[in-house]
């Protein structure tokens, strides 16, 4: 398994299925990367928790307003028709299902839909921000990941064994090998690279990958 | 992206029979007459919306507006703080004989149970009304040594609303005490219909003062010179 | 029983215990006469419920603005210093404690401090308005009322007869013919006109009226 | 009626050992850095307060503001959703050894259980944190067939909030993204108390622009050039 999607090409891979006009929320670190990759005439509104919407790119380095920040404390600008709201009204968007889309990073998926993101354990300082929330309130939650850790293990796995994010939220992961659906506690795969075989694919998922219907070739561009 | 509408009638489509409908507004301030006639309009003429559940502080004043569609039997069910309002004919002629159903909501639990609709919180603890008729068969707790009522959400499948200033993408200002419910309403609501009595291109609104930002509204119809549903009350002017 | 205040004189009695700068709210109708009866050098800040803080009086006739106005739909002007807020966060000013005096009118007051004001029976169609988030909100929860019904039943009784409005709530009651405190379940007489003898007071007050201490004489201008 | 104060040690005063502290902010912007260097002034000079439990969405940032209390050895512990910030080292080095505790908070449920403190709602439910170890321990219940997690209010004794202009009533409006937890903070604290850039008189606020109305605040001090959370802690500034 020598050939996989780089970061970019996976956040490519997920800016495809991001609508015009969609209100969407990415998670801190490489979910923003999405951002960068909508298709043209599309434009989404991005949501940062801490209180503002239809925000752009970050500013030139020495530009920046340490009042004008993202979730990731990274200096932002506003588009045309931004708004700053408190915490509250910011969470109410989140929990009372009012963003189309969250774009979260995953330690783990699981195939019932079970997201650990926020804690590899009992060691370190605990950190959770707004991922529990984003989880639960999303229209439609989906993950960007790597099909397997650093050391090789799944990413896609039957059961969570890291501490959980949220209770069978996911419903789209986006790896670096394939596009896989959570559907009735299942995963099915929808897109796979063209020369990857379904049995490596296979061996490298924690959990069985259902086909149902065609596969769909994953070819993304160099990003 | 543009949520503007062109006309009233395109701004009031797809809410239909036995709908719940949450309409801004306190008194006159804040009532979106022209979008409720809009849909009184396509009632008289197609026979729908009825049966509607509409979502008000109060209950219709004289013979126009949330009254005029009281009026016109479209309406089986206010949930409302205030159904006397000065000229509550409307509703009180209904309700003496039986044809409209009243679900009595105190004010201050009216505005939170519409905040948590919007919120995504499908119940909270209040200490209003606790001890009292109104909370009847809702579950109770204790907390820190005081008694508080279970209130649930209010969410709905529409929402009329009147607001002063719009972008195209939705964020609005309201004008004065007219923003009320409105905020709130807007929020819970699947579908949220807004006239505003200007619309401006994106931009043209300063982000630190819009008061609801565009994702909680679907469309918006410019109305710019609004009727205020006190002074055609004072005037005695009836719709239809 | 023929000298007793009037409302007006009610009303001013009431408004000389509102400190300067207090957070208020007056009820609909007779309760919002207090605010023309505040003490030379003493401002309060009037809160309206439907999401108008400080706000004065009504402008004249003519000069209305339908869209500012307040709780009993009655047009009104703004003091420099005014705030709008929506109804949530206008109830949240409410219910959270942060007014320092509400005053409302009765139908009964018990002297466990039930208050019943929102309902005379199941004849009619009923309407509660803010009055029962208002009862639990205020830090005090005072009562301006005439001492009797008019045809002369007490209207500070035992408990309450009529469907409450709020429970143990009031803690101060200003009649036509005294000022009572509620303490500990108990009546407690501060004030009473001065002519009145307590015999005659007692025999119109539907529950015993403790003496603390001095009674106050009740002494009110012509107002 | 006029809420300001003259200086920074004034306007925190009162704050006591073993209080409970909002600060608002999230990470740099919002966070009100000379109120909060005046309570570590007062602690060096006099050894109190201490013993603080500090409510903010982080828990400070390199050796200033937040870090620098923690530093100082007056907070006994942090109620937050992050405590992992650009450079945590003042809370890790403490928490490592035992010598401060943490309560996490996921972030909306943090915003939520403040709003609530300062509206008297004492419980809600929210959908997040179900199934989770942060929900060990809480009620949980069933509304419209899906599972939610009960959730406390939370109040202080003091909040130190920054805002842009306030008129000497204590009207507050706040600057783009650093108003985030202020206004919930403003209003669940018993003493609110507010530095800003700029205090106007009453009514040089438009009404309708006003983020926090007065009654939430009790004092305001002047800071006209405030410093910058972030600004600091890449120049490397440690306070004190």
């Amino acid at each position: 398994m020598t050939e996989k999607l780089t970061n970019a090409q996976i956040a490519w891979r997920a800016a495809q299925d991001i609508a015009d006009g969609a209100y969407v929320n990415l998670g801190i670190g490489f979910p923003e990367m999405v951002a960068k990759f909508q298709p043209p005439g599309r434009q989404a509104v991005f949501h940062t928790e801490n209180g503002v919407l239809n925000f752009g790119e970050s500013p030139p380095e020495g530009e920046e307003d340490w009042d004008l920040i993202n979730a990731g404390k990274k200096a932002i600008t506003l588009k045309p028709g931004a708004a700053f709201f408190h915490h509250a009204d910011s969470f109410a968007m989140v929990r009372g299902g009012h963003l189309d889309v969250a774009i979260l990073g995953a330690y783990e998926v699981a195939e019932n839909g079970d997201l650990a993101n926020w804690s590899t354990g009992p060691k370190g300082v605990p950190a959770v921000g707004g991922a529990m929330d984003l989880v639960h309130g999303a229209k439609r939650v989906a993950v960007i990941t790597d099909h397997v850790t650093k050391d090789g293990r799944p990413k896609l796995v039957k059961r969570c064994g890291l501490p959980l994010t949220g209770v069978g939220c996911v419903t789209r992961v986006y790896t670096s090998l394939a596009v896989v659906d959570i559907e009735s506690q299942r995963f099915v795969l929808r897109e796979k690279l063209p020369k990857l075989s379904l049995d490596v694919l296979q061996a490298v998922t924690g959990a069985e990958l259902l086909v149902d219907g065609t596969i769909g070739d994953l070819i993304v561009p160099e990003v | 992206m543009d949520k503007t509408v062109s006309d009233l009638a395109t701004a009031v489509a797809g809410i239909e029979d036995g709908m719940t409908l949450m309409i801004g507004g306190f008194g006159g301030s804040g009532a979106p007459i022209e979008l409720v006639h809009a849909l009184i309009d396509r009632f008289r003429a197609t026979g729908s919306p009825e049966g509607l559940i509409v979502i008000n502080n109060n209950a219709g004043n004289g013979r126009i507006g949330i009254a005029a569609m009281i009026d016109a039997g479209m309406v089986a069910k206010m949930v409302c703080s205030f159904p006397r309002s000065a000229d509550p004919r409307a509703f009180t002629e209904k309700y003496r004989v039986g044809q409209i159903g009243l679900e009595l909501v105190p004010q201050g639990t009216l505005a939170e149970r519409i905040r948590a609709g919007g919120a995504g919180i499908p119940a909270f603890y209040t200490p209003t009304s606790f001890g009292t008729d109104l909370a009847e068969g809702k579950p109770v707790a204790e907390f820190d040594g005081r008694m508080y009522v279970q209130e649930r959400w209010l969410k709905s499948d529409a929402a009329l609303i009147k607001a002063e200033l719009a972008d195209t993408m939705g964020n609005l200002t309201y004008r004065k005490a007219a923003r009320n419910f409105s905020p709130l309403m807007a929020a819970a609501a699947r579908l949220t219909v807004v006239q505003a009595s200007k619309i401006v291109r994106p931009g043209g609104i300063d982000p630190e003062q819009i008061v609801t930002p565009g994702i909680f509204v679907n469309r918006i119809v410019e109305v710019a010179d609004a009727q205020q549903e006190e002074a055609l009350m004072r005037a005695g002017v009836a719709y239809g």
